[in-house]
């Protein structure tokens, strides 16, 4: 007996937390309430999680205060202020699930914006059309999202990661005439399998006659990458693709100025970005950068991106960087669906709200966004590479030779699965 | 009527040290046999060898006129060989009832491992046996004392016990006063030895007291430098003068007579 | 880079082409051997606190994980103090290990005397989990007191510069690595054969009941134990830090990476943990050099397989059953 | 004795399960998650009795998990009930082959060792880029012989049977703790000469523990599968096996009830720590752990056996 008396107050606990939320959720005239999930904790809260959070907190700020340029001038959205509540997703994908469930259902948010991971990314979306919660993706990058199944609920602004790639291997075959041998070195997980997968993908079908020499796929977070750097040094690549970031990246770019093996071959970092401003002088001149899309110093000169980047450094005193962009794009991307979907001031219902989303087209800090794929729930972007400078005078980090890829160049046309594509010859790829 | 238990020229040694050799003895059923020797002359090893916990490097042991040489412990067990302990194993943590329901319940069970799943450890004719062996051994009344607890006496009749509660042919008893006060270790003897009697169970006992062996032991085994150096009644082996010079140490008028 | 130009120059001549090809197999195991120092040099300096531990207190000390990142932590904050006030790269070097291994003593201490104390005699696995606890809290502490950035601190290993044999190039902080961990190796046998406490921990190790028999103060053994076994796993961190980019969460890697090593080698076993190293970090050169795909299982696999052959571990013997 | 606790289990199984339509939907999904690691635990529990502790269970919750994932992905059959049976079977085999080699190890190196197996399960499932490798893959939602339901009723209808399962479950596993094999776990961790000279395998009955303990973890991985609705690497992780004996000692190996009630305080206790401290939820889990491990050593389970010696009951009825 003792037990159940146990259970039932555990219960009547959670459960009370449960009634309480609600109530608050209605206090200030019908807040919205946003859920923003992302790394708090971990390895990935300090490229990704962090960033993202401020940015989200200071964007949501001068919403709220209606401070932001047009067509994102109204308070919060649709005059509505934002009520955001930040948690971590670090964690078990069982963890993410039930925190997800928490997010709608104890907390009753009307929407959430989240997920780094992939694996988050994949494990949340059928919950949320189950729960029928409008969930916006902002960061995570795998294709399979929307290609597995017709999502009702979900979204993404942010292009998916077959782009990077795609746009990696046109690049480099511009900068380097007749490629014999190429080189790869990613995580062995997910992202870097899949990034390695596409680019290779695209070689052979843009510069057949190309090999791939090194494909080396160290551990997750190894942080020591000595044999990996002697393979590369004694091999006759001409140039090595890598997915790494942050952490890891940081440490093989240490690592391999060490031992100069970015004066043997440039290297192209596919989120190399994230790193330049940290590492200013510590990245090598000559490495080839990409910002997954075109965000932090790949971004357009736009105004809403120096709207953007200017509250972002008044603030916490650093440039912001994709992640941040990607936080940002999403957000925005849901200010317009509600507000396209509010009619005369009322809160528009969850159904409304995704019906206005989908194929929504708008420009944001990170470009110019058409949900084109995935029945208008993926979002496509033009893309930038370019090649990194520290600028002596400036003390700044700079890119030059900075390509643009219209989104059409690098993405699949709607109806084709990434990989497919690629592997097929990119069919229809239209680059101007 | 013949031997119980036949061990012929049994042989081991670890590396270049030998423990045992040509030792050749041959006991006929319900025969109680005292084991003397001096420490390391090989009494344990030759226990350790005929309950399989070592494999003898050479030589055969037959019990029951069924070569049991090299078999592991527990199916030597099965076959009726059992064994106390000279520190007494018993299950600190369980109480003396639970000890001999363990013990009851393995010697009864059927079919292997399943049916230990199979077999409750409480079974009501387990539980009797193992209330029957109690009252044998006279420690009933500890029965719901924790093992861990119990005074060294009755810690070594529970062993002892133990190895009984499963109807063994032959009983080896590793030194079963060690440890014992002289005012118990007579009692504690004649106990342990009206329980055999009552269950007809051959027994061989290693045993440093020679006031001990001469009282209890129809037969005498003298081991000395691994190898048996006299066998007979206790009489005639105590009074062996090889035996009094090497092992005994002392000389005897008469069995069960003074002794330093 | 003219060595490989020549070799990519003269492919027609076969006699050319073989010498090529057997100057680029020395190459390859010149690069196996060294990169396998170099990991293995890793791989010892964060096993040996955790096997010292393991062998006189019979703790897994999951913990070790945290000194790793501590000692990290401390080194890059040490040594953003010594470049803004440039003392040259030795000196700072050195007082980034210094630093760091102060640290570890630091948390030593206060772990043994303020929590460890209270579960000795406790289940062997109960105490694990204690230190996996710590490993919890102390994750979050480094939040607290480091915030959620990372530190850069490669000065010591950039400044180090680097030497060329034909088209390959060692970082010279790598050798320096290699020779700390040599230090720690010939120190740590040092210690154990000559001075006076390293009989003491000996004895301790070999059977802790005749020890306390001899009268060693088992308690204060312990916890000189403990600190030297913290301190160590800081150095670790320290060691490192120059090369990777200290952030969060570093300190979970290395746990398992530790563990598997000391299993290899026999928990305990100092000599164990140095072989143990070797092998996996020759393992590891060799399968990233020739087949990269392997790479992955190299380490498990190597432990799986030594222990299936020898359950304890290659320099520990499975204690004989008493009766 | 064992009567008395099979009626109070029953009462607990019975509000359990009539309290589900009550109850918030994420309570419930909390729960259902939380009861499948309760098998789980069990299993660590059974080990745990012989003095043994894996630090790999999460091999067993994974090859579950993935069998239920793959089954229903490749096959297309989603029947719940078959679809776990599979999962514990297949983990059971599993668990047979690797006991021949676990069956020979004791204490840490007991669990090092199978620490061990479960990373190399790891590795080879994120090495498997056509199972989405450490993005690992969605499960289909299952069906209940024939009944197909969505939404909330599915919620209920997982948390019903991962109840069914875990009652099942608890009723095998108190029995065999009252059977020879199970008392066996004891004199094993007291004596194992004694019991090779009574004429026991001891090596036979370990090997069975991490049988049974095997089927039990795959049960919860399978069950849990279905519940989250997702699979991936990370359920072989050596961090997922560490949350596993976190509960276990939470709970206790005094009873089978306190598995249940362990896992789901756990499970609470997690939610509740990501909800208000975001950012400092590890902290508040290791802090847990501590005091658990400091003023409750024998786990929640010791609390109620007092609380019960207190009302007069004999200790330990509970097992």
């Amino acid at each position: 007996m003792k037990y159940h008396a146990r259970i039932v107050s555990l219960v009547a606990a959670l459960a009370a937390s449960a009634a309480v939320m609600p109530a608050q959720a209605q206090q200030p005239a019908a807040a919205v309430k946003l859920g923003i999930v992302t790394f708090l904790t971990g390895p990935a809260a300090t490229p990704f999680g962090i960033p993202s959070r401020n940015a989200a907190e200071i964007v949501i700020e001068t919403l709220n205060a209606g401070k932001a340029p047009a067509p994102f001038d109204k308070v919060g959205l649709g005059g509505a202020k934002i009520e955001a509540k930040y948690v971590d997703e670090a964690g078990t994908v069982a963890n993410v699930v039930t925190e997800f469930r928490n997010l709608v259902q104890r907390d009753q948010v009307d929407a959430i914006v989240g997920y780094v991971s992939s694996g988050s990314c994949l494990a949340v979306a059928p919950v949320a059309d189950e729960l029928k919660a409008l969930t916006v993706f902002y960061d995570c990058g795998t294709p399979r999202i929307f290609e597995e199944k017709q999502r009702t609920y979900v979204f993404r602004v942010s292009p998916h990661a077959t782009m990077d790639n795609v746009a990696a291997a046109r690049y480099i075959l511009g900068k380097i005439k007749n490629l014999t041998t190429y080189s790869g070195i990613n995580q062995n997980y997910a992202w870097g399998q899949d990034s390695w997968r596409d680019f290779d993908g695209s070689m052979k079908v843009l510069a057949p006659k190309a090999k791939a020499d090194k494909v080396l796929f160290p551990k997750l977070f190894a942080g020591e990458y000595g044999a990996e750097i002697s393979t590369l040094l004694t091999s006759k690549s001409q140039m090595l693709h890598t997915s790494f970031f942050d952490g890891d990246l940081e440490a093989f770019i240490y690592q391999e100025q060490a031992r100069g093996l970015s004066k043997r071959m440039p290297i192209l970092m596919t989120a190399g970005e994230t790193v330049a401003w940290r590492l200013k002088d510590k990245l090598p001149d000559g490495t080839i950068i990409g910002a997954r899309g075109p965000s932090g110093m790949l971004a357009r000169d736009t105004d809403i991106r120096k709207w953007f980047e200017k509250i972002f450094r008044d603030r916490y005193n650093i440039p912001p960087t994709y992640p941040a962009y990607q936080m940002v794009q999403s957000l925005l991307g849901l200010k317009l669906a509600y507000e396209k979907a509010q009619k005369n001031g009322n809160k528009p219902t969850t159904d409304e709200i995704a019906a206005a989303f989908k194929g929504i087209e708008y420009d944001g800090p990170a470009g110019h966004v058409k949900l084109a794929l995935g029945n208008g729930h993926q979002g496509i972007t033009e893309t930038a590479y370019g090649t990194y400078r520290f600028n002596k005078k400036t003390k700044e980090p700079e890119v030059y030779d900075v390509v643009r890829y219209p989104a059409e160049c690098v993405n699949p046309p709607e109806g084709i699965d990434a990989e497919k594509w690629v592997s097929e010859g990119m069919k229809g790829a239209k680059c101007n | 009527m013949s031997a119980i238990l036949a061990v012929e020229n049994l042989e081991k040694s670890f590396g270049s040290v030998v423990a045992a050799r040509d030792i050749n003895v041959s006991i006929p059923a319900e025969q109680t046999i005292g084991v003397i020797g001096a420490n390391g002359a090989g009494k344990t090893t030759f226990i350790n060898m005929i309950t399989g916990h070592l494999t003898p490097t050479k030589g055969t042991i037959r019990f029951e006129d069924r070569d049991i040489t090299g078999m592991p412990t527990r199916e030597i067990t099965r076959l009726g060989i059992s064994r106390s302990f000279q520190v007494a194993q018993v299950f600190p943590t369980m109480t003396v009832l639970d000890n001999m329901c363990i013990a009851a319940a393995i010697a009864r069970r059927r079919g292997g491992l399943f049916g230990a799943i199979a077999t409750p450890l409480r079974s009501p004719d387990a539980l009797a046996e193992a209330e029957a062996t109690l009252e044998l051994f006279q420690i009933g009344l500890y029965r719901h004392t924790p093992a861990n607890t119990l005074p060294q006496g009755i810690r070594k009749l529970l062993d002892i016990g133990m190895a009984v509660v499963g109807w063994p042919r032959l009983l080896l008893l590793d030194e079963p006063t060690s440890g014992i006060s002289i005012e118990e270790k007579f009692s504690l003897m004649s106990v342990v030895m009206t329980a055999l009697k009552s269950r007809k169970i051959t027994v061989l006992f290693v045993e440093h007291d020679m006031e001990i062996v001469g009282r209890f032991a129809e037969r005498v085994l003298a081991f000395y430098d691994g190898t048996v150096i006299a066998d007979g009644s206790p009489a005639e082996t105590l009074e062996q003068p090889r035996v009094q010079e090497l092992i005994t140490g002392v000389k005897l008028k008469a069995p069960g007579g003074a002794h330093a | 880079m003219d060595a490989r130009n020549e070799a990519g120059h003269d492919g027609g001549d076969n006699g050319d082409a073989s010498l090529q090809q057997r100057c680029a197999f020395v190459l390859t195991a010149l690069a196996i051997t060294t990169d396998g120092l170099v990991y293995a040099a890793y791989l010892f300096i964060v096993a040996i606190g955790l096997t010292l531990i393991f062998g006189v207190m019979k703790i897994l000390n999951v913990a070790h994980g945290s000194f790793y990142a501590f000692g990290a932590y401390g080194a890059a904050t040490a040594v953003g103090l010594y470049v803004e006030g440039d003392i040259n790269a030795a000196l700072g070097f050195l007082f980034m290990i210094a630093f760091a291994m102060a640290i570890g003593v630091v948390m030593g201490v206060i772990l043994e005397r303020g929590l460890l104390k209270l579960v000795y005699g406790r289940d062997e696995v109960v105490v694990v989990l204690v230190t996996y606890a710590v490993f919890l809290i102390l994750e979050d502490v480094i939040r607290l007191i480091w915030g959620a950035q990372s530190y850069p601190a490669f000065q010591p290993m950039v400044s180090a510069g680097n030497v060329e044999i034909g088209d390959l190039v060692l970082s010279n902080y790598d050798l320096v690595l290699v020779a700390i961990a040599a230090i720690v190796a010939a120190l740590a046998w040092w210690a154990l054969k000559f001075t006076r406490y390293g009989k003491v921990l000996t004895t301790v190790i070999f059977d802790r009941e005749t020890a306390a028999a001899f009268g060693i103060n088992v308690t204060v053994v312990y916890t000189v134990t403990f600190i030297i076994g913290a301190a160590l796993g800081a150095l670790g961190g320290a060691v490192m830090a120059p090369k990777i980019s200290v952030t969060l969460g570093i300190g979970v890697e290395v746990i398992v990476l530790a563990f598997a090593v000391v299993a290899i080698g026999g928990m305990g076993s100092i000599e164990g943990a140095l072989v143990g190293a070797l092998i996996v970090g020759l393992c590891r050169a060799a399968a990233v050099h020739l087949a990269p795909q392997i790479e992955l299982f190299v380490i498990y696999g190597v432990m799986a397989l030594v222990l299936v052959a020898r359950p304890y571990g290659l320099f520990v013997r499975a204690q004989p059953r008493k009766i | 004795m064992a009567a008395r606790a099979h009626i109070v289990g029953a009462l607990m199984f019975l509000i359990a399960a009539a309290a589900a339509p009550a109850l918030p939907d994420w309570i419930v999904s909390l729960a259902t998650i939380a009861f499948a690691n309760a098998l789980v635990v069990l299993g660590l529990i059974v080990m745990w009795r012989a003095g043994l502790v894996s630090f790999g269970q999460a091999l067993y919750y994974c090859i579950g998990a993935y069998t239920v994932a793959l089954v229903a992905r490749r096959t297309g059959f989603t029947d719940a009930i078959g679809l776990i049976v599979l999962g514990g079977v297949a983990a059971g085999l599993v668990a047979a082959l690797v006991g021949f080699l676990l069956a020979r190890y004791r204490e840490i190196f007991f669990a090092m060792l199978s620490l061990a197996l479960s990373m190399i399960l790891y590795g080879v499932l994120v090495k498997s880029e056509s199972l989405g490798s450490t993005d690992g893959f969605s499960v289909s939602p299952p069906t209940f012989l024939g009944y197909a339901p969505h939404g909330e009723a599915l919620g209920r209808s997982l948390y019903w049977l991962t109840l069914g399962v875990g009652a099942v479950a608890a009723m095998f596993v108190g029995g065999y703790f009252r059977s020879l094999a199970g008392s066996l776990a004891t004199a094993i961790r007291d004596n194992e000469i004694r019991v090779e000279f009574l004429g026991v395998s001891v090596t036979g009955i370990v090997h069975l523990k991490v049988i049974v303990s095997g089927v039990l973890g795959g049960l919860g991985g399978a069950l849990a599968a279905l519940a989250i609705g997702h699979v991936d690497p990370n359920m072989a992780y050596w961090t997922t096996s560490g949350s596993f004996v976190f509960v276990t000692i939470l709970a206790g190996a005094g009873s089978v009830a306190a598995a249940f009630v362990g896992s789901l305080c756990f499970e609470a206790l997690r939610s509740l720590a990501a909800d208000v401290m975001p950012d400092l939820w590890q902290m508040t889990l290791g802090t847990a752990l501590l005091l658990t491990i400091l003023f409750l050593p024998e786990g929640l389970g010791s609390v109620v056996t007092r609380l019960r010696r207190r009302g007069g009951a004999k200790p330990g009825t509970l097992t």
